[in-house]
This record gives C-alpha cells, sequence and structure tokens, in this order.
C-alpha cells in the first residue's frame, strides 16, 4: 500500500543500525553503560518494529517462532555452562579466572559469555512475548 | 551556560507533559510522547555536559530509537487494529 | 540544580500518575505510561544510574508500550468503572506510604560517606575490580562477576516469564479459542 | 592552518557560536513546546512539535558539539542529531496520517463548500 511508503522506507534504513546498535551495547558493556539485558531488548525492539511495519509473518520469515523458543533456555544454558566450565578447572562455580592463560583475560572472557547468555535469553523472550499475543489475538 | 540550557529543556519538559495530560485526543499525547523522549534525550545530553562528564550518550540513541519504536506501534495499532497486520496483503482497504 | 531538576521531573511523574488513573481510555494509559518512563529514566540520569536509566528506557518506553498494546488487542480498550468501595485501598495505600516515609526518615542522608552502604562492600568492588578484572566499567563487573550468580537468578526469571507467558498465551490452543477465550477477559 | 588563525581568537570564536547555538536551541526548544501547548488542533501542534525536533534539538547539539570539539563525544552527538533527523519527521508523519484516517480535519478558515471546491472531488462533508 502506498500509504505505508514513508514508514517502509525508513524502516529499512534504520533497522541495521538498530542491530548494529545492539551489538554495541551488548560489547561495550564493558567499558559503558549497558549490558546484555539491554543490548537484548534493542535487538527484539528491532525485530519487533520490523515485524509491526511489514507484518507478522515477513517477521517470522526472518526469525522462526521455533528459532526465539529455542532461543529462551539457550541462554540460560549457556549462562550455567559458562558457570560450570570451571568446576572442570577445579575451581569455584562462576570463577572465571582460569577461562585463559591470564585470569584477568579470564575474566574478561567469562563476563561475555555470560552477557551472551542474557542477551540470547532476553532477546528470545521478549519476542516470543510478543509473537504470542500476536497469535492469540487473530 | 549550560545551566540556562537545562532550564530551557527542564520547562519544556514540563509544558510537553503539560499537554499530554492535558491533551484532548489520543493523537494529542502520541505527540507529546514523542516531544517528551526528544526532550530526554536533550536533557541527558545538557546534563552530562552540565555535571562534565558527557560520555553517556550511548543512553540517548537508546531512547531515540525505543522512542521511534512505541510511537510506531501506538499508530499502528491505531489505524489497522491489529499490531500484525501486513499492509501489503489487502491493498482493498485504502 | 540536579535536586531542582530532579524535583521538577518527579512531580511531573506524580501528575502524569494521577492522570493516568483518571483516564477512561486505555490508549492513553499506554502512551503515559510510556511518557511515565522515560521521566523516571531522566530521574535516574540525573541520579548517576546510568544502567539503570538505560534498561528502564529501553523496557518501559518501547517493549512494554508494544506488550500493553498487545493485551489491549486481548480485552477492551475502555476501562470499566470500579463498583467497588475505594477506602479500603486508599486507606491501605496512604497507611503503605506513610510507613515508607517514615522508614526513609531513619536512613542516613543521601550520598554522605559514612553510610553503611559506601562503608561495607563498596569500596573492595571499587578499589579491586579493575587490577582484578581489567573492566573499566564497575556496574558491568559486579553484575557478571562478583554477583554472577544473582545475575544468573535473573536471567531464570526472566526464563521462567517467558515460559509462562507462552503456557498462558501460546500455540497449539484452537479448539479453545470459539466461546470461552474471546469472552473471558470481559 | 598554522599561523593563520590565531588559537585564541579561534577559541573565542568556537565558544561564542556555541553559545549562540544553545541559547538559540533552548529558545526554540521552549517556544515549540509553549505552540505544543498554545495551538488550538493537532496539526498545528504537530508544526510547533517538529520545531523542538529539528530546530531545538538540532541547535543544542551543535552548539554542543562545538563544546565537546573532535571527540568520541562529538561523534555521539552527531549520530544522535542524525537520529532524530530522520526518525521524528518519520514519527510525525505516521501521527498525522493515523489524526486524518481517524477523521479529524484541519481546523481551516474556509469554510467547506470552497474547500470542496478546490479538492475536487471531496464533495461529501467528512465527519469530524
Amino acid at each position: 500500500m502506498k500509504l505505508d511508503l514513508i514508514l517502509r522506507v525508513t524502516t529499512k534504513v534504520i533497522i541495521p543500525f538498530i542491530l548494529l546498535f545492539a551489538l554495541y551495547v551488548h560489547f561495550h558493556g564493558d567499558f559503558g553503560p549497558g549490558g546484555g539485558f539491554q543490548a537484548g531488548v534493542i535487538a527484539a525492539g528491532m525485530l519487533i518494529l520490523y515485524a509491526i511495519i511489514f507484518g507478522v509473518e515477513a517477521a517470522q520469515r526472518v526469525v522462526p517462532r521455533a528459532v526465539v523458543h529455542v532461543m529462551v533456555p539457550l541462554g540460560v544454558l549457556i549462562y550455567a555452562m559458562t558457570g560450570l566450565a570451571a568446576f572442570y578447572f577445579g575451581e569455584n562455580f562462576l570463577n572465571y579466572a582460569p577461562l585463559a592463560h591470564d585470569p584477568k583475560h579470564g575474566h574478561h572472557l567469562g563476563v561475555i559469555l555470560v552477557e551472551s547468555g542474557v542477551i540470547t535469553t532476553v532477546a528470545g523472550t521478549m519476542v516470543s512475548i510478543f509473537y504470542a499475543f500476536l497469535e492469540r489475538g487473530r | 551556560m549550560f545551566v540556562v540550557a537545562t532550564i530551557a529543556v527542564a520547562l519544556a519538559l514540563a509544558l510537553a507533559v503539560t499537554r499530554a495530560i492535558l491533551g484532548p485526543t489520543v493523537f494529542d499525547r502520541v505527540l507529546a510522547g514523542n516531544v517528551v523522549g526528544t526532550l530526554a534525550i536533550l536533557l541527558l545530553a545538557v546534563i552530562g555536559f552540565l555535571s562534565g562528564r558527557p560520555e553517556w550518550l550511548d543512553i540517548g540513541l537508546t531512547y531515540g530509537l525505543l522512542n521511534l519504536i512505541g510511537t510506531l506501534a501506538v499508530l499502528k495499532y491505531f489505524r489497522h487494529g491489529d499490531l500484525a497486520h501486513d499492509a501489503e496483503k489487502d491493498g482493498s482497504r485504502e | 540544580m540536579e535536586l531542582y531538576v530532579n524535583l521538577l521531573l518527579l512531580t511531573l511523574m506524580a501528575a502524569t500518575v494521577i492522570a493516568i488513573i483518571q483516564q477512561s481510555s486505555l490508549f492513553s494509559v499506554v502512551i503515559l505510561s510510556g511518557i511515565y518512563s522515560f521521566l523516571m529514566a531522566s530521574v535516574l540520569i540525573v541520579l548517576d544510574a546510568v544502567d539503570v536509566a538505560m534498561t528502564e528506557a529501553s523496557v518501559g518506553a518501547g517493549i512494554s508500550t508494544v506488550v500493553l498494546l498487545g493485551a489491549l488487542h486481548l480485552t477492551r480498550t475502555t476501562a470499566l468503572k470500579s463498583h467497588q468501595r475505594v477506602f479500603l485501598g486508599l486507606f491501605v495505600s496512604v497507611a503503605v506510604g506513610t510507613m515508607l516515609m517514615w522508614g526513609v526518615l531513619g536512613l542516613p542522608e543521601f550520598g554522605v560517606a559514612d553510610a553503611p552502604v559506601h562503608t561495607h562492600v563498596a569500596p573492595t568492588y571499587l578499589l579491586e575490580s579493575i587490577p582484578e578484572t581489567g573492566i573499566p566499567n564497575v556496574v558491568t563487573t559486579v553484575l557478571a562477576d562478583y554477583r554472577g550468580f544473582d545475575t544468573f537468578g535473573e536471567t531464570t526469571v526472566v526464563f521462567t516469564a517467558g515460559i509462562g507467558v507462552l503456557l498462558l498465551l501460546g500455540g497449539r490452543r484452537r479448539r479453545g479459542r470459539g466461546a470461552g477465550a474471546k469472552d473471558a477477559p470481559k | 592552518m598554522n599561523g593563520l588563525i590565531d588559537p585564541e581568537i579561534l577559541d573565542i570564536v568556537v565558544t561564542g557560536l556555541s553559545w549562540f547555538a544553545i541559547s538559540a536551541g533552548s529558545f526554540f526548544v521552549l517556544v515549540g513546546t509553549i505552540g505544543l501547548i498554545r495551538m488550538p488542533d493537532v496539526f498545528t501542534r504537530m508544526h510547533a512539535a517538529s520545531l523542538v525536533d529539528t530546530l531545538g534539538a538540532g541547535l543544542l547539539i551543535a552548539g554542543m558539539m562545538l563544546q565537546a570539539g573532535f571527540t568520541a563525544t562529538s561523534l555521539k552527538l552527531l549520530f544522535i542529531f542524525l537520529l532524530l533527523f530522520i526518525t521524528s519527521p518519520v514519527a510525525t508523519h505516521a501521527v498525522a496520517q493515523a489524526t486524518l484516517e481517524a477523521g479529524d480535519l484541519p481546523e481551516l478558515k474556509v469554510d467547506r463548500r470552497d474547500r470542496a471546491r478546490t479538492a475536487g472531488d471531496a464533495v461529501e462533508t467528512p465527519e469530524a
């Protein structure tokens, strides 16, 4: 429909930048404000914007429901596995120091891995709640 | 200098919220909400400069992006009565 | 200066909440709660809590607007008049508010250096986190490293919330949708 | 460039420009929101709101960029400006479209028949 032309074009222009910004917030969370939770919400917002403008079928072609439903427990699993990896090295749960040769790098790596778990769960949960509302509303 | 800007932006925020509260129609409120989002970004930037730590401008980008998402969601819902309406599918509804 | 900005923002938040209570159109309530989130995020910015401000802005203004609209689609868009007595609720909220204010009076003054929160574990975190982990943002270090178990719990909470919503609303509901499902929310 | 311009004079010019931009931006932000209160209907209020989004925010951000110099802060401000520059007209456009479809027409001074004649085919009186 012609009426939505402006919204469609703008959305197409802006969506890559939203995703890029979400990744920036995730990986820059060690240095500035932000982290996994915020990045997950922003990434979910990207998909929600796409679904609002282009319809939910188009969004589900990009990210099917099954993928989102897998993401929800996968994040918790990544988090728990990062914690359990310390057991392998004979340390306490969630002690990241032995993950790399230098304990400092180990801590950094552990934080990034843990935040990856958070971003996966949060983005998956937000998007699947959104999908659930839409499908119930049909 | 930034004190003046802070006062101006804070007063503008008060006026915009007033319009959002008074606003006779829903569209007035949406418009005022959009302005409140912009003013929150400006307040964040100005306060950062005022306190000498202007490093938090990433948050401003978050505000801007999510303000757009919220506004478009409200308007899409209002026009079609459904968030997931695909406008291209039924072109008959003008 | 920041004190006055905060006072103004908190006043505006109170006004917004009163306006939300008086609305009968639920669309307006959704929009006003988005505005409330922006004001709350600004207050948190002024109080230097940037990570929380980012969370509040992203969740409150963006996602919760969309989710509330989705919920509106399942119910109706105008609020019903409540026929219950308001006095009990008023009494409870005033009593709880008074008790909270009374409790706040016992707190140490805002930003005092020898408050327990600043003398207990905070100095350790502030002094040792950067040499130990090399991460400049102490909030991230505390959140994901020192208090990693808490954040694990939080992630599990998000997971549980998602599962709960999916169980309540999710697919494979074809047969129950006829008469019961549409009338139930009213 | 060295030697062509005295750094002190440059500093004064930059500071003066940024002060001018910030005060002008503050002025436009205030004027825009006063318009948001005072204007009679949604469409004119939209006009006032766009003043805040473009001129007010633009001038304030330009002033702050002059204060920050060539730093990462300045770059972030530029991104914020670009974001506002793209999104706020789009949001305003969506508001206008939704308002029109809901049946609100702009309040005009001409009466209905004049507008029907100029618009050609819009003869039936719209319900507000």
